[in-house]
């Protein structure tokens, strides 16, 4: 079984799968697992024109890709980085008109993906979640309709499907039966709301590492077409259980691009063609140090 | 702009003392469900200090890390840390959130925004005309949910008049809309409506019958005339108006030795005008 | 917390509170963790006029209520024994037109319980589903609209909500917060889709173990109004990784209502007021046999 | 009516040929992904069997103790049992199964009935005039994902004209509905429609314009009449007509020693008549 079915690709043909599809949806919340390793394989393996669904909070993940030009439509829930602040490459290329905000937010992104997961054409609230509000105004996707039993006006939330989901595991086997240790559970969907599904991993593990370990297994592996070996491949971002977020990172990103130097923060951090060159220009002191605060 | 927190007392950071009137009013709901989401480390601090003094009972959701009442006593700088879901007794993931929020499922939660209004609305989605924006906001998460749960709490780490507007541009968290009961013409009729609002420099409510938003009390070292001159319309403003208590030494005792030991709250910003 | 939180009730205090509700749903697949005591609880108590809303496969703990006299309206989706046979209560009630059966089937009750646990009026399914079947011909509550965003035909689903979920659970704090050890995980939405949820389980646990086992917890016990501390409480179906189903019982109840000798088997089973008596009944070695099948 | 198993060869009983028939069609879903339900506990063992001897890249789920490709070799009497997902590499809960089932999700599958008709439609609903049935079947369950899988098998352990009409008092499972494109005027038109149909007689198929269907093989010890009798239709009958392979020694050996070690097939019943 394991040799036939592995489905292990390297970093470089992961960003070359990615830069190949339009609408591009992603997992992990805020600072916390990011398939940042992916992101950069594919900003360097030129993706552009990208349609992004993203998790219903998300941070320096869909910011770089924004910053570096490749999105073209953002499905909005939330884009920050908290305590630092608004998100830059997101606001610039708002307020330059650059970038086509699709006005979403949790339940619109989630429910979206929920229906496109499960194959309803859509999910219907009730009215009285939307109205009172400007969104069901400036976001054309809910429709307003009425449900057939009771008469009662709901809003429809349509079906958002992708056309290839990146997502990082803490643990995966070659078959792509993954591991996420942390966060809210939103990978699951994502996955089954994408045709390709294409996964980085801390650490690639034996089948029967999977099976002895089944209960923590959250995303079996038929449906992923791709399986990549990144430690630390969520890096600025924490990866629960093996390291916390790098906060000065994070602030060396969020200064650059409100600053207008984007380049070169992506000369110094996204060029680089390989995950141990990156970890090079981070510093392993540095990442090790992460560590202890898993 | 002033940093609020060196205006307070010397004993305490402003978020302190936000963290310690949330908790306290959190006593009022003890053994009820809540939770707090994004950009949300005050009031994550509040529901673990209040489960340690008013609301022994209380369940809390602690947002992205997705942990019940969890037990953490260095509290992290966002709720999606991984060490936010220590000690948890179960996890929702995000689409019970979601249900949850649709259903009514949830007794209080915690709201900010990039305006809120005289009547408590809320607006993440930016400020200036549509689409291209002037200040394009982070987009409303769940700020929709002011609609539906029970008891919505608002707060702002940031008391300007540019942040607390006569009329939000864009209403993405319902409060009492125009006023009077025009938020239940909009809204899920069993839920009754932003309760208080949080700032660096006062607590507000609201006047019963026009649902204006209503000074209750001023931070202590503050003024009725500093929150008058921060606030871009006229607050209701009662007479006799008391101060908010300092926080007590026990409630410091608590909070730096049992919620926060890293003391990641002095290091929040806050700020006035 | 843990003193003035207790939800600890009684067996048959349970039993009242089950039999003052109409709508009742519970969870378990087929002869595998049934909320069997809290059942025979409720018809000692004098349950009537039930509606009920089932797991998506049932057999012996929805087929003993209807075959007690218990049940007026049943969702249907799949009642039977497998290897055994029909479902005699059931099969027999219908054909003598004293039940009225709601002619679902797997995404009917399952898509209707999670539209109502996540306050979706209903969950639309693309036509090409239902069409070519019966189904929506006997089943009036599967209504055709159409889709506001494409215009595609779909069959909307209605929510099903329930008055009371009754559940057994593994390991169960007094909070409700509850182990399901087993099984296709779906008594969270069972739970969210009621009014009141009362869970039974073999043991109940301390909330330093839940805290030490959070990643197990699979009910958060916030919306739980009651839980009973009943060892067994399965049985004759199993609990997983506790004891396994006992097959020679499920025979002595399935011939027993085959016969038209129903109440012989209430008597001896059924009636015995407390579980000590019922696993008297039983045969205590019997029981401790089935430990080996876990 | 004739308990099946006695009219076997002595060496194997008929649940175990049907098995082992059923395993050798699996080799052509290697690598797909399907799954079994309830009262499937032939299917069970012949998907346990395949990964062992023609599939071993299958992905298979197991019903309702919710497994994927669980390596039992006890096989348990009911997918349910929590026995049959020893071994897993990934569980999948109810919601997945029935998303899968609207998304079309599924490979492969097994389905039985009630009534089973000439072009491979299901019927679990009832035969009578409803609702007070004469016969009340045991509900549908998720017969209606053959319309929506992409090869549904069919199987019956009792090949009588009882069970094989010419046409269903209801259809809960579409299959090629009325012959020929029928189908694909009602379902989603990217499944293939009924495939095999495996009972203790024989092995059917389906002809390729019509949809009738139409014998493929006898099993062994019966012949084309023992069909016919027992087929409550006229069956398409093909010339030069071959008998199902019995079991090899090394499919015996596999199957009852690392697929069914305390020999259930066996006892599993299993009608002609």
């Amino acid at each position: 079984m394991a040799e036939s079915g592995s489905k292990v690709v390297s970093l470089d043909e992961a960003g070359r799968m990615i830069a190949r599809h339009k609408v591009i949806s992603l997992a992990g919340s805020h600072s916390v697992n990011s398939p940042m390793a992916l992101i950069r394989a594919a900003i360097r393996n030129g993706a552009t024109g990208l349609t992004i669904i993203p998790p219903v909070t998300t941070a320096i993940a869909t910011d770089l890709m924004i910053a570096a030009g490749c999105v073209d439509t953002f499905y909005l829930s939330y884009i920050g980085f908290e305590t630092l602040g608004f998100a830059p490459g997101f606001r610039a290329a708002v307020e330059a008109g650059k970038l086509r905000v699709i006005e979403g937010d949790e339940p619109f992104v989630l429910l979206g993906t929920r229906a496109a997961a499960g194959g309803y054409p859509f999910i219907p609230v009730p009215a009285g979640v939307y109205d009172g509000t400007d969104l069901p105004r400036l976001n054309p996707m809910l429709k307003k309709i009425k449900d057939p039993h009771t008469g009662a006006e709901c809003y429809a939330i349509p079906a958002l499907h992708a056309d290839c989901c990146i997502l990082h595991a803490q643990e995966c086997d070659e078959l792509g039966n993954a591991q996420f240790w942390g966060g809210n559970n939103q990978e699951p969907d994502k996955a089954a709301a994408a045709k390709t599904v294409i996964i980085s991993t801390e650490r690639i593990v034996s089948l029967d590492h999977t099976r002895k370990n089944v209960d923590r297994v959250t995303l079996p592996g038929h449906k992923v077409s791709a399986v990549v070996h990144v430690p630390f491949g969520a890096h600025p971002t924490a990866s629960p259980g093996v390291y916390g977020a790098d906060e000065p990172h994070l602030k060396i990103y969020f200064d650059a691009v409100r600053k207008g130097e984007t380049k070169t923060y992506l000369d110094r951090f996204v060029a680089p063609k390989t995950q141990a060159e990156y970890l090079d220009q981070v510093g392993l002191d540095n990442i090790f140090a992460l560590q202890e605060n898993a | 702009m002033a940093e609020a927190a060196i205006s307070g007392s010397n004993d305490y950071a402003i978020p302190e003392l936000m963290a310690v009137a949330m908790a306290r009013t959190l006593g009022r709901e003890d053994g009820n469900l809540g939770g707090v989401g994004a950009a949300a480390v005050v009031p994550m601090a509040a529901a673990r200090l209040a489960v340690l003094t008013t609301a022994p009972n209380l369940w809390w959701f602690c947002g992205g890390a997705s942990g019940l009442n969890p037990t953490f006593d260095r509290l992290p700088r966002s709720s999606a840390d991984p060490r936010a879901a220590i000690g948890s007794t179960g996890k929702k993931n995000m689409l019970d959130v979601v249900d949850m929020g649709i259903t009514g499922g949830w007794d209080w939660g915690f709201n900010g925004g990039l305006q809120i209004d005289m009547y408590g609305n809320i607006n993440m989605i930016g400020i200036g005309t549509y689409p291209q924006l002037k200040v394009r906001g982070p987009g409303t998460v769940g700020t929709i949910w002011t609609g539906t749960l029970r008891r919505p709490y608002l707060y702002t780490m940031h008391h300007t008049a540019r942040v607390l507007v006569e009329k939000c541009d864009y209403i993405s968290g319902p409060g009492y809309l125009t006023g009077g009961n025009s938020r239940w013409d909009k809204v899920q009729n069993t839920t009754e409506g932003p309760q208080l609002l949080f700032t660096p420099l006062a607590i507000m409510d609201f006047e019963p019958d026009s649902k204006r938003m209503r000074l209750k009390s001023v931070n202590p070292g503050y003024t009725v005339e500093d929150v008058k001159k921060n606030t871009g319309f006229d607050l209701v403003i009662p007479k006799d108006l008391p101060n908010t208590a300092p926080p007590s030494a026990e409630e410091l005792f608590v909070l730096r030795n049992h919620v926060d030991r890293d003391g990641v709250l002095k290091g929040v910003r806050a700020t006035i005008g």
